[in-house]
Parts: C-alpha cells; structure tokens; sequence
C-alpha cells in the first residue's frame, strides 16, 4: 500500500535519514519505533510532502508519488497528525478542525454553523466534552491533541499518519483513541502509529518498523515479537522498569501547602483549586496522578507564584511562611518547575542548547561565562543522553524527546530543593526514561524533594513513595507506594 | 457664522505647517496682530497636507470662526478649501502663498518667491562675475515654493553659459540634510564657487559644511528667506546674500484687512504683493534684530 | 461570544466616553454637520486601515500605503487631465471618470501586489519590502508629477469627494461599502478565514495545506488597492493630486490597526475594530480643533488621550 | 560559529558589492575625507538604530527615537543657552557643555524609561506606547523651543560634533563606543542574553525566572538614552537644535535594524549587523549624491537597492 525505497534525508550536520525501507498495509496498524532523535518524525514529514529535498522513492499502491506541498499529499489520500502540535490558537476547535478544508454553501460563504455542529460530532468521537466554539489557545495540551486527531478524522484518508498522538493523553482518552482506530482499520485505511509506550503498541499494532540512528534497523509482525526484543533493536541493550514496592522512611518536611484555593476565573463559587492540603518531605517523591483538567498543572503553577494575585492560602517551605509572587522568587527559594509543554514554555527555540540551559542559572548584572556554560551544557547532553551534534544546536533542530530533556536540564542545573515535575516524561523513549527515573531516584536520594505530576501510570508507580490522586480542583485519595493497583488509581481520579 | 452684537468675531489662522520656524514666525505673528485689534484667535497647523488643511477648515467652519487668515499648502489644491469659507460665509486672506484664482479668496497677501530668486540670482551673477562652478541645493521636491524659487533662480542664472551648475540635490528644507549634502557634494566637486539654497535653514547648513571643510571663505552661500541667524551671517560677511520675505508684515496686513471686513468694507485688492527685498553686506544692518 | 462582544463594546465605550467629554466641552461638536464632517474626514483613513487590518491580521505590515496612495492619486489625476499619448503611434487616450479611478484602482493593486510577490517569492520580511515600496512609489509620484499638483479635474470627479448621496456625504458611502466589504470576506469566507489562520500560526496553517503565499499575495493586493480608493477620494475631495500627498498615512492607519484592537503579532484582530480605533482617531484630531487647544499642546493632549484609550481598554480586559 | 560568521559576511558582502559599485562610476567615493564623511553621518543614526536594535531583538518596537532626539537636543541647547532659572527663588543655574550633556542624557533616559513604563505596567502594545511617546514628546519640543530653532551654542559644545581626535572625526569615536559597549552587553552580560531570550520566547524567560518586566524598562530607556546621545551628535554638530530635528528618524533607524538582519518578532540578529544595515543606507545616500542623481529618481534607486540587498542576503542565507 505505501512503500519507501532507500529514503534519506540530512539536515546541516545531522543525516537524520538513511536508506530507510519499508512496507506499510491497508487494513494494519504498522508501529514504528525508535529512540528520540532516531528519525521518526522526519520519516514521516517526508511522507506527507512537508520536505521535498529527499532521495529516494515514495511508493502508493505501487505507484511512485512526489507530493509538492501538504495539500497534494491530503488530495492523494495521506493524511497526518503532527507531533508538535499544529493548531492556531486563536482559531476556536471548529476553525481549526476544518482549516483547509471548509464547508461553503452555494454563495461561497461559510457554513459555520454545519461547521460547528460536525465539529461536535467529531469532539464527540474524540470523547472531548468541549464547545466546538472555544478558543484552542484556551486548552490544555492533552485537549489541542484530541483536537488535532478530529481534525483528522475530518478528512477521507486511505493512510493516516500519526506521530506520538497519545503521549498528552491520559489512559481514558488513549482507549478512546484505540477503539477508533480499531475502526479505521476496519474500514481498510493504513495507520502508521509512532509512539514510546511499548504496551499500547501491542494492544493495537500488526507491524513494526524499527529506526536506529535514520536507519532500519528491524521490521516484522507484532505477534511474532517481544518487548524485550524490540527495546533491543532500538537501544542496543534490554530496558525494564518495574514499579517502585515500598515507599522509602522520609525525612523533615520541605513543603507544605495549606487550604489553597484558586478561583475559577470567570465562574463564581467555582475553585480551580479547592482546599488543597499537602506535604512533601526532603527525599521523598510524591507523585500526584489524575486526569486531563484535573487541576494539577494548576497547582504546580501556582506553587510557583503564576497565580498569586488569586490565590488564597498559605505555602511553607522548610516550616517558615513564603510568599512567593513570581518565578524568581520560587527559584530563590530554592523551587525548580519543569512545565508541561516544552515548546510555549520551556524553550527559547531559537537559542542554542547551552544558552537555552544557562537560562536559569543566570545571575542578574554579571558576565556570561561562555566557556562553563558550554561545559555544563556537554556536562548534560552526557548525563542525560541528548541527541544533539553539538551543544551549540539550536532547540529548534532538537527531536521532540531531546528537546524535553534540555528543559530537564535546565532545571537540574538549578540544583533546586524542590523540584516539580509537570509530565516530566512526555514523548521520551523509553531508554531515556529509563535515566531520567534513575536521575530523579537519585535525586531524591540525595535529599531532593520531588512532585512528580504525570497521566502515565507505570510511571507514577514506578516512582512515587507516596501517591496523591487529583480530580476536579480536589485531592481525592492518598496511598503508599506499593498499596494501589492501576484500577483504584483510576477510579479514584475519575 | 452670525454673531450677536456682544460677541467679538473669532479669528482663525490656518497655517501650512508649523514643522518650520519660518512659518511658525508667521503663524504667530497673525494670531498676535488680531489678538492685537481685540480678537479671539486660533491656530490651525495643516501639517503640510492639503487633506488635513480641508479638514481644519471644515472644522473651524462648523465651530464658528468669522475669518482665516490663511497661509495655503498648495496653489491649486487650496481653492476648493477656500471655496468651503467663501460658501459659509468666511472671508479668508492668503499670506506668503498665492493660490491660482481671482475670485476665492478676499484677498492675497503675497510674497513673490519667483522675483525674489530672480534677484537672487542677479546678485549671485555679480558675485561670481559670471562663470565659475556652482551647487544647488533645492527644498522639498513636492513643495511649490521649492519650484518656484528655483525657477526665478535660473531664469537668471541660466542665461551665463559660464555658470556651471554641477550638482542640484534637495535638502529637503532641512539644515542637516542640506548639511550632509554639501559635505558629499563637496568630494566630488572640490572647487566650486558657491551654494545657492532654497532656504535658509538650508545655508545655514550648507555654510557649516563649508566651514567644516575650510571652505567658508572661498565658497560663496546665497539663501532665501531672511532669517535672523543669516542676516547676522551676512553682515559678519559670512554668507552673501538671502531674500528677506516680510512674514510679520504680510501677517500684519492681513490681521487689519479681516478687522476692516469686520468694519464692513468689502473692496480689497485681490492681489497685494509684499516685496522681497534683498539682503546683502551692504544693507544688512538694517534687517538686524537688535 | 459573549466576551468577544464585551471586548468590541470596550473600544466602543473608550470612543463614547471620548465624544462624552468633547460634547461636555464644545457645544459644537454634537451637531450634524460636524459629525458628517468627522465621518468624511476619517474615511480615507478608513479605507487604508481596513486593508492595513487584514495585512496585520496576517502578522504583516505595509508601510507603503502612503505613497501608493499618492502615486495612484497622481496617476488617476494625470490621466484625467491629460489622457495617454502614444507620440510614436500618433495616438491619444482619453479617460472618463469612472476609467481614471479603475486605473487608479489597478495602478494600487498592481503595487500592492509587487509587495506580495517580493515577500512571499524572496521571504524578504514584509517591513522592509514595504519600505522600499514606500520610497519607490514616492519617488515614482515625485517622476510622474514633476514634484507638482495635478489640479482642476472637473467638477463630476470632483463630486466623488464632496457629493451627497441620500443626504450622506459620498466618502461615508464609499468606506461604508468598503468596511462591509471587508467585515463579510473577514468573517464569512475561506480567505478571510485563512488570513486569520496564517496570522495565528503560519506553519501550522502551511501544514493544514493552505497556499499561505498565495493569501499574502493576494491580502498585500488588496492593501494596495484600499490604498488607492483612498487616494481617489483625497484626490477627488481637493480636485487635485499633491506629490506628497499620504505622507506618514501608514502610521495613522496602523495606529487606528493597534487602538481597535488587532494585534501586531496576528491573528486576533477584527475590522470593525479598526473602525472604532480610526474614528477614535478622528474624533480626537476633530474635539482637538473645537477645542481652544493651542497646536503644541495638541500633539501633548493627542498622544495621552491614546495612551489612556489604550489603557482603559486593556485594564478592563484584563480583570474581565 | 562558522554558520554566523558566514551569516554576518554575507550582509558585509551587499555592503562591498554597494561600495565597488559606487566606487566604479565615481572615483570620490573612496577617498579618505569621504569615507570620514560617510562615517560621520551615519553616525547618528548608528547610536539610534543600536538602542533600537535591543529593542527590536525584544520583540518590542520604538516609534518615539525621533522625537525623544529631538526633545533632548532642546533641552541641551536651551540649557546651555539660556541656563535654568527658578524666578520664584530668584536663582539661576549656568550649565557648563557637559552638564547640558548630561541632562540631555538624562532627559532621553526618563523618557525611554517612561516607555518602559507603560508598556510593562499596562501591557501596552509597544507600537502604540511609542507611538503615543512620538506625538507628545514633538509637541514638548515645540512647547518648549516655540517652534523656533536655539542655536550658537557655543564652540566647546561645536567641538563634540565636529572636533577630531587622533585623526578620527569625535562622532565616529562616539558611535564607535556606543557600538562595543552595545555589542559587549548583548554578547557577554546575562542582561543581553535576557533580551535575546525575552524575544525568542517570553513566556519559558519568564518561567525561568527572569524578571521580564524590568528587563524591558531598561533596554527602552537604553534606547531613549542613545536617541539623546544621537540628540547631542545632531545639536552640536549644527551648533543649534531644530524643533523638527528627527522626524521619521524612526523609519531610517528601524531600516537600518532589519536590513542588518535582526528580526522584528525578536530573538535574532546582532549589533554588528544593525551596524552594517546603518553603513549601507548611508553609503546609499552619499553615493546617491555623489554621483548627482536627480532627486527625483534617488528614492526610486534607494528603494530598489535597498530591495536588492536584502533579497541578495536572504538568499544567499537560504540556498547554504
Ligand atoms: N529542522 C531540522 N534541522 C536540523 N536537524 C533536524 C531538524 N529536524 C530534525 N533534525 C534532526 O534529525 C534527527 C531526527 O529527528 P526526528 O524529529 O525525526 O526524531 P524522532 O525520531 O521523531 O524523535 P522523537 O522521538 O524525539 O520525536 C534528530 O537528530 C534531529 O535533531
Ligand atoms: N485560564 C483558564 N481559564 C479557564 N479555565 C482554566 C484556565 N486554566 C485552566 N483552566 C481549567 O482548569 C482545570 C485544571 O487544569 P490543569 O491544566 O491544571 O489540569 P491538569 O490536571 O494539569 O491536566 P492536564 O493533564 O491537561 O495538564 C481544567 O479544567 C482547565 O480547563
Ligand atoms: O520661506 C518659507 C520657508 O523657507 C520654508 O522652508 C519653505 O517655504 C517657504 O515659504
Ligand atoms: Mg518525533
Ligand atoms: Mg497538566
């Protein structure tokens, strides 16, 4: 059905493609795997016309095509979903959804109201509760990814691409997403599935293709396969990670928050935040599960001084009373935040990595120290296994996963007390996860304190020495390491 | 507009920009004679822009003002301005700038830039003995003024087949501008003779780039207008000649002539040229502000 | 919904409480002929900023709009009075009114579409492509004209600028038609709908396939072409085409942009907006005048009454 | 590395191809006391355009540099004038030439501060602030010079603007030191680094901790202090201040910041560039003159030049 013929492609510096092949079927759900930075992404950019200054040959249905631009490869039937999103905010979700693709009456002028009310169809397929007249700027990342697989839906496609569509999604939304593509299927369509979580991909995938450094590396049925042996073929080693049995005795308490409230900003007598109440103590992780628009970004946020103009409560800090009202003064408190969508708020895409690292440790009215900033920088890209020809990259060249790791970085270097982790995790392969865990357990052993906000339960479970569940602005259950199955964690944030 | 007996007549001047120190000095001098024979007074800047010169009348039309003294942007396109006044009843006396027309404006108070510049240029004839290089540094190219001195300039000028004009650049009527491109002009013609300027701001520039260059005492500079720092110049023997134009004698003329309308009189020449009266050495001491 | 109409109110509201005080101050102001006179005296700028609206819808700018003004003006003017010659063919053209604005018309799209093209073809950024479209077509009038007025093209041109029409002046009429125009194409068609798209996200408006050059190209034409409807009413309004005439417009036209509310990175913006910011504008420069402001002060007072419009506006869309 | 240096090369490369141009048709250009002369009067717009360019990597635009100019110059020639009286105290103030300087300075200062200001604490949009800033810093200056120029300032203060020092003119000396205090502080202090990465992403500088809302103050009031210090170069190189000193030194300045490749939604470009932008608009403009082109035509060749040299530059950018 769709067939690659020796496709490379290189970037100044990097040959993100080379020689890649292979075969993808009608009616399958063909994975493709590799570590961040492995050539993923860039496969499929090549696929859907986004670069046009590649080797080799694309085949459809054994014929060879070019596409020209984007909308060539949406006429042949090829469809795709982004990893980074690629939504215009100020558009409202029915805007969005049809953009390029709008319903005109006979008169040429717009049919918004058809557009708004296929547009909740749509929302409702996606099992996204939300008026299809809402500005996309106004929506939490998980959200603007439900919007952007509607989006596609929208469109009749023979192959559908998509690239990391559940890594902002939390369980609920990811079966939602796998029933429709069970039905996809059904209807004989060609899904090309990226992702970093292993077990969804052997719920749903019939084929894998494997890419190592913009090579392919492995390629076969899923059913004749194992984890173990997949992991291998991407990193070169075997990778497991087992959730955490016993929470560890922790020391004094570092953080403490009493009756927070946030008020709804528009609503009356509604709380974003509503009488939270908790501890963290030096050398413990706690991890804090729930689901999409649970509020805790939210309260990372306004640990953080984002809110404090509405926030009404106290926060301690080693038992005294702050007041923190800006960023500047978390840091100064020794608070470390890393936030949950690394292209809005965590880069300064155009900068090169070790600026982009430094960014944090800056002191106001002093020199810049090029030389230890380029140290610290390569310092990183060690530890933590960026991807990058040199610390001199510009962000913006990153992959996905190596772009979360330099904000990571970022914030590590701050040496911070405490250290909040939003979705910390998010479009990493499983390698890298696999360090970072062993980083934050580190951490944390050192005497660190860590709030560890993610949707991915293995990782919560993996981690956390205690576990808070969060569901509308609420905390609604506290458990101990190794006392809570992935069935009461869910039911208890639902 | 209609008054009644107690209320004192409204005087409006409605100047074609106050960006320049020359018609600021006439745009205050207006509004003082009037202030002067005891009426309320406004003034209108039209930013050079015949558009917002229509608006300022329209403006000032609706909120009752009696007369205009009026300094126009253009010759052509202020008729229908003036014409707006006439229709409502407005007299409006032109100073320094005529428009082309007989019958729109009450009276005109005028400064002849052309026969200005053509004794100008008969003065820069004699000064160079006729023949030598020479620059020109022209004003605002969109700017009829501009057009009308140079042209009373060459008509002069022109006719001494010896005088080499060897550059013409504008300077936009202003001092640092004139300035910059005379220093320029200056390396690629090392030996001319003189400058003649559009305005003064302009000599007064041109004569800092000679100065700057050594060259102020063997570059001759002629200006136009009669500013005070010039005339000053011109009696130290610095620059040789300006056009002195009269702006507190036309805005005087044209403060009495709206009072004498108030008064009833109806009969007033259409056109009342002010002489532009040459400045040189000789009589400069006349023109000296003490 | 409900928040977009209390943002528009907002502006709405600054502009009120700005005629409020002037007709607290000046018993002239709230008069009918005044009022068509600050309608009639906006309406140029209402023409350009409608366009100068959906360039910066789009996160572009067009500072040529001035001298594309001018230059349109010029030719509209020449042809009028002169006609075309062909000295070589022994031929001589010449121009009804209504052929002498069509030219007029075409002579501002063709330059705003030369913006387009050099921006979109060279990805040259739209300030600079523009400025040297504003020195161009300067300098082109300043050729064509000689540096002097075109004057005295009749009294049926001259009706395009000062006629009434069903007792409205006949520029109401004409930046009415214009602004309804552009409401509908923003609101209620695909190009306007894509305008707002490439200004909120371009790459993500490229990767939903749409033919973002092709839109810049086309939005830059349609600058240039409002560009020239003002001219033709600047023109017509003095019987008369000033060489430098629109010079600084651009500025005016993107204040009255930014004061109704469109924001210069894009995408959020709306052209009923821009109306609100130019008659905020216009009603200013009017209360200025009926007022005994002294000229000095005037720019004084102009700039914070701006300053303040803009405040009041953002303060309470901010603790909305 | 090599990437920028071939980045930056390129640009100095439009500005030899302009040169060798120019050099070709006329043999003054390259002549000492010319280049001194071209050095000399870009020189202003150098110390303006740098300010801008901090301003401009921020994201942020400043509209009023003209004005700001020329309110500072008043002041500076008013005091060294006429001195400060305070009649009510019967007390009176002289000002020695860099006493005037310095308030001069001052002035500028505050009113970048004051730009600042607004733009921070009312989340402004800069254009308008600026714009605002413009308007009532032009009306100040005729306020206070009554629209009329103050000049004979005396020779010491001359000097500044037309006094040599080893062999080089005093505002080549004075841009000179503005360019590498400027190029030091965006480069090698964490101030710069903070602007660059205010523009390239405010909300992940913010998030990290920069105070954003000082950082912007400062660089708008550095601004205002180069418009001053351009102010001062003006005024002393014509021994008097102009009332009109500046106007639409903005559009030159902004020019002269995207011609040398800095971007106006912030983030990228340099002050060496901005250098070379101001360098190839002056080089234009003497060649221009040198070679006598009717200033009709000079706008028209200035705007296409100015077109080619970017496109040249982009180009060459984007095929590498
Ligand atoms: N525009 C670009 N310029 C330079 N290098 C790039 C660019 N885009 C991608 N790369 C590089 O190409 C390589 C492949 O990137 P790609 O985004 O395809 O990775 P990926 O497999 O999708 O990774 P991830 O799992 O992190 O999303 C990486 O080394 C990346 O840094
Ligand atoms: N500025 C805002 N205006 C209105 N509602 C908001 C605003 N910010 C957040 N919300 C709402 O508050 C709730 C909490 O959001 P928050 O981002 O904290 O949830 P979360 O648990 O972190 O979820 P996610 O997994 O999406 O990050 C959501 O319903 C969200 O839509
Ligand atoms: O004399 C004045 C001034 O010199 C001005 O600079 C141009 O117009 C003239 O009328
Ligand atoms: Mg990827
Ligand atoms: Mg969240």
């Amino acid at each position: 059905m769709l067939e690659a013929k020796n496709i490379s492609k290189s970037f100044p510096g990097v040959k993100a493609l080379q020689n890649v092949n292979f075969t993808f079927y009608a009616g399958k759900v063909n994975a493709i795997l590799g570590e961040n930075g492995a050539g993923k992404s860039t496969l499929l950019k090549v696929l859907t016309g986004v670069y046009q200054d590649y080797e080799g040959d694309i085949l459809l249905d054994g014929e060879k095509v070019t596409f020209e631009s984007v909308k060539a490869a949406q006429l042949a039937g090829v469809g795709i979903i982004h990893q980074e999103l690629n939504l215009i905010p100020s558009l409202s979700i029915a805007e969005n959804i049809f953009l390029g693709n709008e319903v005109k009456n006979t008169f040429g002028v717009l049919n918004d109201m058809e557009m708004e009310s296929r547009s909740a169809e749509l929302l409702q397929q996606v099992n996204l509760n939300i008026s299809p007249n809402t500005k996309v700027e106004s929506l939490k990342v998980g959200e603007q990814q439900l919007v952007e697989i509607a989006k596609a839906l929208l469109i009749e496609t023979h192959v559908l691409l998509m690239d990391e569509p559940t890594s902002a999604l939390t369980d609920k939304e990811i079966d939602r997403l796998h029933g429709i593509i069970a039905k996809l299927k059904a209807e004989g369509k060609a899904i090309v599935y990226i992702s970093h979580k292993m077990d969804e991909l052997f719920r749903i995938a019939d084929t894998y293709t494997v890419l190592r450094d913009g090579q392919t590396v492995g390629a076969g049925e899923m059913s004749e396969t194992t984890e173990a042996n997949l992991i291998s073929l991407m990193v070169g080693r075997e990778v497991q990670i087992p959730p955490k049995s016993q929470g560890k005795a922790a020391g004094e308490v570092s953080l403490k928050v009493e009756n927070l409230n946030l008020p709804h900003p528009t609503i009356k007598n509604r709380n974003l935040l509503d009488d939270i109440n908790l501890e963290l103590r030096k050398g413990e992780i706690l991890g804090i599960f729930g689901l999409m628009g649970a509020g805790r970004t939210e309260l990372l946020e306004s640990i953080f001084g984002l809110n404090s103009r509405n926030l009404q409560g106290e926060t301690l800090i080693n038992g005294e009373q702050v007041k923190i009202s800006s960023p500047q003064v978390a840091k100064n408190h020794g608070l470390a935040f890393l936030t949950e969508d690394r292209k809005s708020e965590g880069l300064v895409l155009g900068m090169d990595l070790s600026a982009n690292i430094g960014l944090t440790t800056l002191k106001n009215g002093t020199l810049l120290q090029a030389g230890k900033e380029a140290e610290t920088a390569k310092k990183y890209i060690n530890e933590l296994s960026i991807k990058t020809p040199s610390e001199s990259q510009l962000a913006v060249n990153l992959s996905g996963g190596n772009q979360q790791k330099v904000v990571l970085a970022k914030w590590l270097d701050t040496f911070p007390e405490i250290l909040m982790l939003d979705e910390p995790t998010r479009g990493i392969d499983i390698n890298a996860k696999s360090e970072i865990y062993d980083l934050i357990a580190k951490l944390a052993e050192s005497g660190k304190s860590i709030l560890l906000v993610s949707s991915e339960i293995p990782e919560i479970l993996a981690l956390s020495d205690r576990i808070l569940v969060m569901a509308e602005g609420k905390i609604t259950a506290e458990f101990k390491a190794g006392e809570v199955t992935e069935e009461i964690l869910l039911k208890k944030a639902i | 507009g209609k008054k009644g007996d107690d209320e004192k007549p409204k005087v409006a001047v409605v100047i074609s920009t106050l960006n320049n120190p020359w018609f600021v000095v006439l745009a205050e001098a207006a509004a003082e004679n009037a202030q002067k024979l005891g009426y309320e007074t406004k003034i209108f800047d039209s930013q050079n822009n015949p558009a917002t010169e229509s608006d300022n009348f329209e403006n000032l039309i609706s909120s009752g003002y009696d007369a205009i003294l009026f300094n126009p942007t253009d010759a052509d396109g202020s008729i229908s301005n003036i014409l707006k006044a006439k229709e409502a009843g407005v007299p409006v006396f032109c100073m320094d700038r005529e428009v082309n027309s007989n019958d729109a404006a009450t009276a005109q108070i005028l400064s002849d830039n052309y026969s200005g510049c053509v004794e100008i240029g008969i003065e820069f004839v004699k000064a160079l003995g006729g023949k030598g290089k020479y620059v020109e540094i022209i004003g605002l190219v969109g700017d009829n003024n501009t057009w009308a001195r140079s042209g009373g300039f060459h008509s002069v000028v022109d006719k001494f087949p010896d005088l080499q004009m060897v550059a013409q650049q504008s300077g936009d009527f202003d001092r640092n501008k004139a300035m910059e491109v005379l220093e320029t002009i200056m390396q690629a013609n090392p030996d001319i003779e003189a400058v003649f300027c559009g305005n003064d701001a302009m000599a007064l520039g041109a004569y800092q780039a000679l100065q700057a260059a050594g060259k102020a005492d063997r570059v001759k500079v002629f200006g136009f207008d009669g500013a005070d720092e010039v005339v000053e110049k011109i009696d130290e023997g610095k620059i040789v000649a300006t056009g002195m134009q009269h702006p507190l004698v036309m805005a005087e003329y044209a403060a009495r002539y709206a009072d004498e309308y108030f008064k009833g009189k109806r009969d007033f020449p259409q056109r009342v040229p002010v002489e532009v009266e040459l400045v040189v050495k000789e009589n400069a001491e006349r023109f000296l502000k003490k | 919904m409900n928040k977009e109409l209390l943002k528009k109110s907002q502006s709405l509201l600054a502009l009120f409480a700005l005629c409020l005080v002037i007709t607290l101050l000046s018993d002239k102001f709230m008069t009918t002929t005044n009022l068509w006179n600050v309608l009639r005296q906006i309406s140029v700028n209402v023409c350009i900023s409608v366009g100068m609206t959906l360039v910066v819808l789009m996160a572009g700018i067009d500072l040529s709009v001035g001298s594309v003004l001018a230059f349109s003006s010029a030719v509209c003017a020449g042809l009028l009075k002169s006609g075309l010659e062909f000295q070589s063919f022994d031929l001589f053209v010449g121009f009804t009114v209504l052929g002498g604005v069509l030219v007029a018309l075409l002579v501002g799209l063709l330059m705003g579409l030369f913006n387009g093209f050099v921006i979109t073809k060279f990805s040259i950024p739209p300030f600079v492509a523009t400025l040297a479209m504003l020195t161009i077509a300067r300098g082109a009038t300043m050729l064509y004209t000689k540096g002097i007025p075109i004057s005295n093209l009749g009294s049926s041109f001259e009706f395009i600028g000062s006629g009434w029409l069903l007792g409205i002046p006949l520029p109401v009429w004409i930046s009415l038609i214009v602004v309804l125009v552009m409401v509908f194409v923003t609101k209620k068609t695909t190009f306007g709908r894509y305008i707002y798209a490439i200004g909120g996200n371009e790459k993500a408006a490229f990767l939903s396939g749409i033919n973002v050059n092709r839109v810049k190209l086309w939005v830059y034409g349609l600058a240039g072409t409002m560009a020239a409807i003002g001219g033709v009413l600047v023109t017509s309004r003095l019987n008369s085409a000033q060489p430098n005439a629109g010079v600084s417009y651009e500025l005016d036209s993107i204040a009255a942009v930014v004061i109704g509310g469109t924001s210069l990175s894009g995408g959020v913006g709306t052209v009923t907006g821009t109306v609100i910011g130019a008659a905020i504008i216009g009603v200013l420069n009017n209360g200025l005048v009926l007022l005994d402001v002294s000229p000095f002060w005037q720019q004084v007072v102009k700039g914070g009454v701006i300053l303040l419009a803009v405040i009041i506006d953002r303060k309470s869309k901010g603790s909305k």
